[in-house]
């Protein structure tokens, strides 16, 4: 049996032809592979207004959505509703429409009323005394009141719940005034307070708090704009709006969270209209987006991404860390590799943080770069190895390979190390001398907008691994000092001063290659209104969106 | 008695990227009904290729080269596969040489039997299941109600051969194409099958052609015997006649070998079976011929007639 | 006359078909109590139709199979117990029936022949060995030609020579030919069979012939041993054997073999073939062929007739006598 | 020995395989280097917390302590608790199982109805266009990397024609898509396995005899060729199956289909031990089970594997 | 003599040379077989560009005469990364497959010619690893080892080994029951030496052919563990992680993709082809069938 023929091998070779070029000629861009004009950013001097990209009209007549479902592609499943279990920013986002906290943020990143009207700060930072809004319900029916809300904090300070940021929101416990008053003590002074109550303290009906006790909350019973309806795991969560909001009614009826993990697939779904809205997109597909008529929402986010130094061998000379610094040229990673998806800071945290203080860039010079290392003794360069998660951040192991180029081109020869995620943080966790890397490209994103988060996360010295994950293993008693007082000030101003001296001393030390913000990229159908971006750029609420 | 069959200068090649085998080359006899026409020779010699031309199941890269098979006054190299199905199974019956590998595994053997009635009578397998038990019961079966559920699996080699036979018998054929249907078997049960093929010969009518390797059985059952050495009739002569007086010294070797003289070395034929694509010029026996005179390497033998007997050797030839 | 191997009450079953994980098997008695000696120079013929026994009791005489009960002695030795010396082990040799499965396909004459010389004589020197190699082939009619072709390339009576010069190259005093000419052509079956003849003389050995074609045995062998089911049910010398059989399997064997009519056998039209043998797993509880016997009588059903002596020279196992 | 033994013997053979591999998967999966507290917590996390959920889920205590405690809580028909959900595992698997089953067998199915005809027709003209359109698409199908495959039909079904559904699970018509760019990749496999087995049945014996018989060429063609074919066919489907189940990883994540791959894949990146087990314990016994299935199957088809196999047994 | 016995050797080799040549389709897919081999020691010098030189201000360029086949994302030319490619993916997949075979090859012998315990122990062992998960495989090797080329080897070898204990102890139970195995018994040759000089040859047909598929397999393992994130670590241009990490241009900036897909595919049906020849030309009884006459 000759399975094979002569003519055979033509048809084969025809049809992967075929095939090749298919793809090809169906894929091609509009302009084949244009080198893509870099976005202009201006880095702000000041801290940056966070960036709401299609901001909510006044509306003249009254909101009529076009449309009553709104399908958004999202690419991880939730894990828990649990309001207390929450981790994942993109869980956060869905449950956060059923459930609501005391106090939220403007769209400035300001702190301002909601469950509660007012609240009061005692003089020893101690204690919130929180007075509520009357006449809010939970979708079950529950009143919300001040008991609820104890049941809330007591469920948040049980230690046999499994509440994995419990460290975040410091509580001690709470207390009922009246039925609208609520006392919320703090173990310590903790500066940022209100924003870790906005962030994390979601408020749950008691009676399901009461039904489930410490187990896992399985039924997500708030008092948001939108009541929840199912979630079939890996598929889909769909929430319906309450028509009994306490608030502006939302104009959607019901949003389908669709759960699509990979995101060439999400740029298919919003392509082919199958979803309204689309989390994460990959930063290659941004011209495909536009030019097919739809919303490239981008707003920046909470996440800095940098390559931790480890004080070790050479590189445990300033000079060399900087030399580094100006090696990388950052503008051209954020045009070419992350399509203009990033921002340039000039200090280790987002400039839209409460804290920033900008400092003199680290500019692209080659030549300044080979004198430092010049100056501390390796004009030959050396050899160092670089760890990097894959598929963690955006383009994440591109940017390690352009790093890895860029430091070559000083004579510092860059061994790439991949790892997955879990891996990848097990190794970063190792203590110092176990570790055997020299760089490590990480992102730090805080849920809160504020420099404590950032700074005391990544360079206070008992942060550092195995403890926690200040991957520099950066260890100054100065700022750890200043970090430190900064914590417990209750003064906003001076908190700024304490924080900029910090960073001064951070920025000269340079256990980083500061690198960007990044920024994300969501798309949307082009008559998707209303939606907001949350202040860290990683939360999109809908409960104002309306199809035109 | 009357022909039913004559074969007439049959040529079946095999066209491969090789060569050209010559399995069958310038073969002529004829079968009158009734007789039981042996044909014998070793591996190679072209006897089942033969077969196979008779029954019409010559397959790629077989052809029939040239020559004329007129089976009762049909002939049937010039039949289409449709008029060549009504005909086999109803009038030209095979019995092939391997009952395991000739029976399909999966079905019961009584299914395989009635499969015949259902390709000439139509209707399913199924009616025909007591049909097939008298057939059973002809080539006598034991137990033929239980066999006719049997899978060739659980049957000796015996039974399996008893099955192959009854359907060759099924719808009383004119002829009976038996291509080594005991060279599988043990000689107890050869013995018996042989005499049942002999029976249902003389109560059918049916002509039989035997084909072996052994001379020794022909000797017994055929009427007549034709011996191919080589794609090339050597001889062919009444039983009698081979066994008392081979005239061709192909024969006369393979008679010596077949009848051993007690504790004496025996006569042997040298050397070994040639390649069809490339054989001997010439007669094709000469290079292990004791007799061979020089000519016999340069002229290749004709087919003469010596006393009413048939035979290829330019011993024989003026 | 000694006898140069004795096999006592020799028995090999094989599983055949299962219970569960093991409980209840069953078993095929494919050798199922063979007493037999094997005289030293004799030709012993070993005659049975298939599933008789006739190979496996030939592997076992080879030392190819271990016996479940009963003894082998060679030479009064408990064979398998000394079958680890090589010396011991290169005494006795097979040759089997099929030519296509009897030479390694991947190795040339030369490496299959070689391999056997020094598996007997490690540390001969390659000259000499090719100059015992060629010795070989000449013994055996084949040229130094055949030393580089492959099995693919030789016919299949030169594949029997080559697998017969293999098990002669060890210098065995006792070969096994199990059926080695039924798979070659009639026309080339009689060079094989005097060439054996011949080496049986210039090597002395004792060959044990196993074949079911009675007339083969007419022309080769010494001795006959008659198998059924598993055991021997006729013994004696040749001639007396086909002139004169005692066990009515004997004659019915004679009778229907067509080979054995032409050196002209006894025949009777009694024992007419008919049946078949019964299976090895479950066997009639007497005399094995009392299915098939035309004279079996009542107690051939439930008596068991034993292998005894019947005059000087043979045997047979047959209630009737 | 009858079909009920065989099955009893085959599954206790299977449980031992199984054992085996439950050891082994326990271990693999434990050894894992990551720590799921901080994965739950996230990179930011305190370190507190970090213990705090690290005691909670038990991940403290010695491995063969954690060991003891999942075998007990096995024996009470528990799987354990998934880390990442913290639900019961099997209410994950249960969850995920259906889309799992329906995308292999409609992409099996799809499969087998497509490379079967073509194979037999390839088998029947083995020098024709068709034959060797089979040896195209058997060596094309299954050199294109899946999600190529998988992507070009979204693109050019979803996004281009509107036709179908990009990805997810909400109707029959969202099956359509996986399944194709699976069956693609299984098709030409299976098409040269018909193939194959349809000309060895062509040029079997019995086939001879049948037409000896003047059967009717689709007699032939059906009782004899194509039932003989059966196993090995059925062989390269049911291991093609037996993949599938356990989940077609790539093709899922491409299409957002939540069956049980994507889950494998989400519990082992997430280092969440009692969902990634339960899984893999899952693909493990599908697997042993499918082969058993098969082996049954085989006897049923054919009558001789079917003495074999229980002799071997 | 011996000169005349390794002519005969050859001559044999030839044979099987001689039946594959006659497929011109199998010696075709050998060429491009052959060319990608080559291309394993020379491809770094023939490479018109360095495959790791960067500059993302080209990066992305389609095929100009340049680049023949364009950049890649960071502006690499992405023909001198496929070219000095050739040698991570042909090297990953001929050593895991030759290392699992050979694994496979030694345990399915053991296996099929020593029966008994040694059998049941092999076999139990081997359905084990046949039931588990390559992925899992993977991740493991990748999370102890780190992803690298040793990794994805191991992972490949270890998951492709249970085929060939399966096909070889099969074969061999074809083998032991052959007679020339029970003469080699009978010289007294011990059991070491009757599996490898008697048994072994004997199946090395199906091993080799079997090897040649999953070659291509293996390519493919390869570049599925790229899509997942599980491949060999940047900048190394394998084929397979070129493939994963270039996926998400494929609708952007297609060529960064197509290109490494459409040479891994060439290769894949290369092997795959070039199995199907082998398999023909091995295969004993197609070549004795034409021997017969």
């Amino acid at each position: 049996m000759r399975a094979i023929s002569r003519s055979m091998i033509i048809a084969a070779v025809i049809l992967v032809l075929i095939v090749v070029l298919g793809f090809y000629l169906v894929l091609k861009p509009g302009a084949p592979a244009p080198v893509i004009t870099p976005t202009p950013v201006t880095t702000p001097t000041t801290p940056q207004t966070p960036i709401t990209p299609t901001p909510t009209p006044t509306p003249v007549t009254p909101i009529v959505s076009k449309k009553d479902v709104l399908r958004v592609a999202i690419g991880i499943d939730l894990d828990t509703i649990d309001p207390h279990g929450q981790t994942t920013t993109v869980v956060f986002n869905v449950v956060r429409h059923v459930y609501e906290t005391l106090v939220w943020y403007d769209e400035k990143g300001n702190v301002i009323p909601w469950l509660a009207e007012r609240w009061e700060i005692s003089p020893d930072g101690l204690t919130y005394t929180f007075y509520l809004r009357k006449g809010v319900k939970f979708h079950d029916g529950a009143e919300f009141d001040a008991y609820a809300v104890k049941a809330n904090v007591d469920r948040w300070t049980d230690p046999t719940v499994r509440v994995p940021l419990r460290g975040q929101l410091p509580i001690k416990g709470a207390e009922v005034v009246d039925k609208y008053t609520v006392k919320i003590y703090f173990k310590e002074p903790y500066a940022p307070a209100l924003r870790a109550i906005a962030s994390y303290l979601l408020i749950a009906s008691p009676k399901v708090i009461e039904k489930f006790g410490n187990q896992t909350i399985t039924e997500a019973i708030g008092t948001g704009p939108y009541k929840f309806v199912s979630w079939e795991k890996g598929k889909k969560v769909v929430l319906e709006a309450n028509e009994g909001y306490w608030g502006e009614k939302p104009y959607i009826k019901r949003i389908e969270w669709l759960i699509i993990p990979d995101a060439t697939t999400r740029v298919a779904a919003l392509l082919a209209k199958d979803v309204d809205f689309a989390y994460n997109l990959p930063p290659t597909d941004i011209d495909r987006v536009k030019t097919a008529g739809f919303q490239a929402v981008t707003p920046l986010s909470n996440r800095i991404i940098f390559i931790a130094i480890l004080p070790k061998g050479p590189l445990a000379d300033p000079k060399v860390r900087q030399a580094l610094n100006y090696a990388v040229d950052k503008q051209a990673i954020i045009d070419y590799v992350l399509y203009g998806l990033g921002v340039d800071t000039n200090a280790p945290l987002p400039s839209h943080f409460f804290g920033y203080a900008r400092m003199t860039p680290y500019d692209y010079n080659v030549e300044k770069a080979r004198k430092l290392l010049a100056e501390a003794g390796y004009p030959q360069g050396f050899k160092v190895v670089l760890l990097h998660p894959t598929g963690r951040y955006l383009q994440d192991k591109q940017v390690a390979e352009a790093v890895q180029a860029y430091l070559s081109k000083i004579g510092v020869q860059v061994e790439l190390r991949t790892m997955d995620w879990p891996s990848f943080v097990k190794e970063v966790t190792k203590p110092l001398e176990e570790k055997t890397y020299d760089m490590v490209l990480l992102g730090w994103g805080p849920l809160v907008a504020d420099a404590h988060f950032t700074l005391h996360g990544q360079f206070h010295s008992k942060q550092a691994p195995p403890k926690g994950l200040a991957a520099a293993h950066y260890s100054n008693p100065e700022v750890d000092s200043l970090l430190e007082q900064a914590a417990r000030e209750v003064d906003e101003a001076k908190r700024r001063e304490l924080y900029r001296r910090a960073i001064e001393i951070i920025w000269q030390d340079a256990p980083w290659i500061f690198l960007y913000v990044q920024k994300w990229f969501y798309g949307s159908a082009a008559n998707l209104k209303g939606f907001m971006v949350y202040i860290d750029g990683e939360q999109i609420f809908f409960h104002k969106a309306y199809f035109d | 008695m009357s022909e039913l069959l004559k074969v007439e200068a049959l040529k079946v090649y095999y066209r491969l990227p090789q060569g050209v085998v010559r399995a069958v080359d310038e073969v002529s006899f004829s079968l009158e009904r009734g007789e039981v026409l042996g044909i014998a020779g070793e591996s190679g010699s072209g006897k089942s290729t033969l077969a196979m031309a008779l029954a019409g199941l010559l397959r790629p890269p077989a052809v029939i080269e040239s020559g004329r098979i007129i089976f009762d006054g049909l002939d049937l190299t010039k039949l289409g596969e449709g008029e060549w199905r009504k005909l086999r199974g109803r009038r030209i019956a095979v019995i092939f040489q391997d009952p395991g590998t000739y029976l399909n595994p999966v079905y019961t053997s009584g299914f395989q039997v009635a499969e015949v009635y259902e390709a000439h009578r139509g209707g399913r397998a199924s009616r025909y299941v007591e049909l097939v038990k008298d057939l059973y019961r002809k080539v006598k079966m034991a137990d033929p109600e239980r066999r006719v559920h049997s899978y060739p699996h659980q049957m000796s080699g015996g039974m399996k051969q008893r099955v192959l036979i009854s359907m060759a018998i099924a719808e009383k054929p004119d002829l009976i194409i038996a291509d080594e249907p005991t060279s599988a078997l043990d000689v107890t049960i050869q013995a018996e099958i042989v005499e049942l093929l002999k029976e249902l010969k003389s109560e059918t009518g049916s002509s039989i052609i035997f084909i072996t390797h052994d001379l020794a059985l022909l000797l017994e059952i055929a009427d007549r015997i034709m011996i191919m050495y080589a794609g090339k009739m050597a001889e062919l002569g009444r039983s009698s006649e081979i066994r008392d007086n081979p005239l061709h010294p192909y024969t006369r070797g393979l008679l010596s070998v077949l009848k051993p003289e007690r504790k004496q070395k025996l006569a042997s034929i040298p050397g070994s079976i040639p390649s069809l694509i490339d054989p001997p010029k010439g007669c094709r026996f000469h290079p292990r011929c004791p007799m061979a005179m020089p000519e016999c390497s340069r002229v290749e033998p004709r087919t003469v007639k010596v006393n009413g007997r048939t035979v290829s050797c330019l011993l024989y030839e003026g | 006359m000694e006898a140069v191997v004795r096999l006592i009450d020799v028995r090999k079953y094989f599983p055949a078909g299962a219970g569960i994980l093991g409980f209840g098997r069953k078993y095929a008695r494919a050798v199922d109590g063979v007493s037999l000696d094997v005289y030293g120079g004799e030709v012993l013929a070993l005659v049975g139709e298939s599933g008789s026994g006739k190979s496996t009791l030939g592997k076992i005489v080879a030392g190819l199979l271990e016996p479940d009960g009963g003894k082998v002695l060679y030479r009064g030795e408990d064979l398998f117990r000394i079958l680890g010396r090589r010396d011991v082990r290169h005494k006795i040799q097979a040759v089997f029936q099929n030519p296509d499965s009897s030479l390694n396909p991947r190795l040339t004459v030369f490496d299959t022949l070689s391999e056997a010389i020094k598996a007997r004589n490690p540390k001969l020197g390659n000259s000499h060995l090719l100059e015992e190699i060629v010795k070989l082939l000449k013994v055996m009619g084949l040229s130094e030609d055949h030393l580089v072709k492959y099995p693919g390339e030789l016919s299949g009576g030169e594949k029997q020579r080559i697998a017969i010069a293999r098990a002669l190259a060890v210098e065995p005093e006792i070969l096994v030919a199990d059926e080695i000419v039924s798979s070659v052509d009639v026309s080339v079956r009689a060079h094989i069979l005097n060439l054996l003849m011949d080496l049986k003389e210039m090597y002395k050995l004792t060959m044990i012939f196993i074949t079911h074609d009675m007339g083969l045995v007419w022309a080769v062998a010494d001795r006959i041993a008659i198998m059924y089911t598993g055991k021997i049910v006729e013994e004696g010398p040749v001639e007396e054997v086909f002139k004169d059989p005692l066990h009515p399997y004997t004659k019915m064997l004679l009778t229907s073999s067509p080979s054995a009519k032409l050196v002209g056998a006894y025949v009777d039209e009694k024992f007419k073939a008919r049946g078949e043998p019964p299976s090895p797993i479950d066997p009639p509880k007497g005399c094995k062929f009392v299915t098939r016997c035309p004279i079996a009588t009542k107690e051939c059903w439930t008596q068991e007739p034993p292998l005894k002596p019947v005059s000087a020279n043979r045997k047979a196992a047959c209630l009737k006598i | 020995m009858s079909l009920l033994n065989y099955t009893v013997y085959r599954l206790a053979q299977g449980f031992i395989t199984f054992l085996g591999a439950f050891l082994l998967i326990f271990l693999f999966v434990r050894l894992l280097p990551g720590d799921p507290a901080r994965l739950i917590a996230g990179p930011e996390a305190l370190e507190e917390d970090i213990q705090r959920i690290r005691a909670h889920l038990g991940l403290d205590r010695p491995l063969y302590e954690q060991f003891i405690t999942y075998m007990a809580s096995l024996l009470r028909g528990d799987l354990g608790t998934s880390i990442k959900y913290g639900t019961p595992v099997l209410e994950e698997i249960l969850a995920r199982l259906p889309y799992t089953l329906a995308l292999a067998f409609v992409a099996e199915a799809l499969a087998v109805s497509v490379a079967v005809p073509l194979g037999v027709l390839a088998a029947l003209k083995p020098r024709s266009l068709v034959s060797q359109l089979v040896s195209v698409l058997a060596v094309v199908g299954a050199s294109l990397p899946v999600f190529w495959t998988g992507l070009m039909l979204i693109f050019i079904f979803s996004v281009e024609l509107r036709l179908l559904p990009s990805s997810g699970a909400e109707s029959p018509k969202h099956i359509i898509l996986p399944s194709a760019t699976l069956a693609f990749f299984l098709v030409g496999n299976l098409a040269r396995i018909t193939r194959a087995a349809v000309m060895e049945s062509l040029s079997s014996n019995h086939v001879v005899t049948a037409r000896a018989k003047g059967l009717s060429f689709n007699k032939i063609l059906v009782r004899h060729v194509l039932r003989n074919s059966l196993i090995p066919i059925l062989t390269v489907a049911s291991v093609q199956l037996g993949a599938l189940l356990g989940g077609a990883v790539v093709t899922e994540t491409v299409f957002a289909w939540p069956g049980i791959g994507s889950l494998l894949i989400d519990s082992l990146f997430f280092r969440d031990y009692p969902l990634a087990q339960g899984v893999i314990m899952f693909t493990v016994g599908a697997f042993i089970l499918i082969n058993i299935v098969t082996d049954i199957l085989y006897a049923l088809v054919d009558p001789r594997v079917r003495e074999i196999l229980w002799k071997a047994a | 003599m011996t000169k005349r016995i390794k002519e005969a050797k050859r001559k044999r080799l030839l044979e099987v040379w001689e039946a594959f040549k006659a497929n011109k389709v199998a010696l075709a897919a050998l060429c491009i077989v052959a060319i990608v081999i080559i291309l394993t020691p020379i491809g770094s010098r023939i490479a018109p560009h360095d495959p790791y030189d960067f500059n993302l201000a080209r990066a992305r360029q389609p095929p100009s005469g340049e680049h023949v086949l364009g950049t890649d994302e960071l502006g690499r030319d992405i023909l001198s990364r496929l070219l000095v490619g050739a040698k991570y993916t042909v090297g990953i997949s001929v050593v895991s497959i030759v290392i699992g075979a050979s694994l496979g090859t030694l345990l399915g012998l053991i296996s099929g010619y020593k029966g008994g315990l040694w059998d049941s122990l092999i076999q139990r062992v081997n359905d084990v690893l046949l039931a588990f998960p390559t992925i899992l495989l993977a991740i493991a090797l990748v999370a102890f080892k780190g992803p690298g080329v040793s990794s994805l080897i191991l992972a490949i070898a270890v998951s492709s080994m249970p085929v060939y204990v399966r096909l070889v102890r099969a074969a061999v139970l074809q083998v032991v029951v052959e007679d020339y195995v029970a003469a080699a018994k009978l010289l007294g040759l011990s059991s070491w030496r009757i599996m490898l000089r008697h048994v072994l040859p004997n199946v090395m047909s199906p091993v080799i052919v079997q090897a040649t598929y999953h070659m291509g397999l293996a390519i493919l393992i390869a570049s599925a563990l790229g899509f997942l994130g599980l491949g060999v670590p940047p900048p190394t241009p394998e084929w397979g992680s070129m493939i994963g990490t270039g996926k998400v241009y494929l609708f952007s900036a297609p060529h960064i993709v197509v290109f490494p897909g459409l040479f891994i595919s060439v290769t894949i049906i290369a092997f795959n082809v070039l199995g199907d020849g082998l398999r023909d030309a091995l295969d004993p009884r197609a070549r004795a069938m034409l021997r017969r006459f």
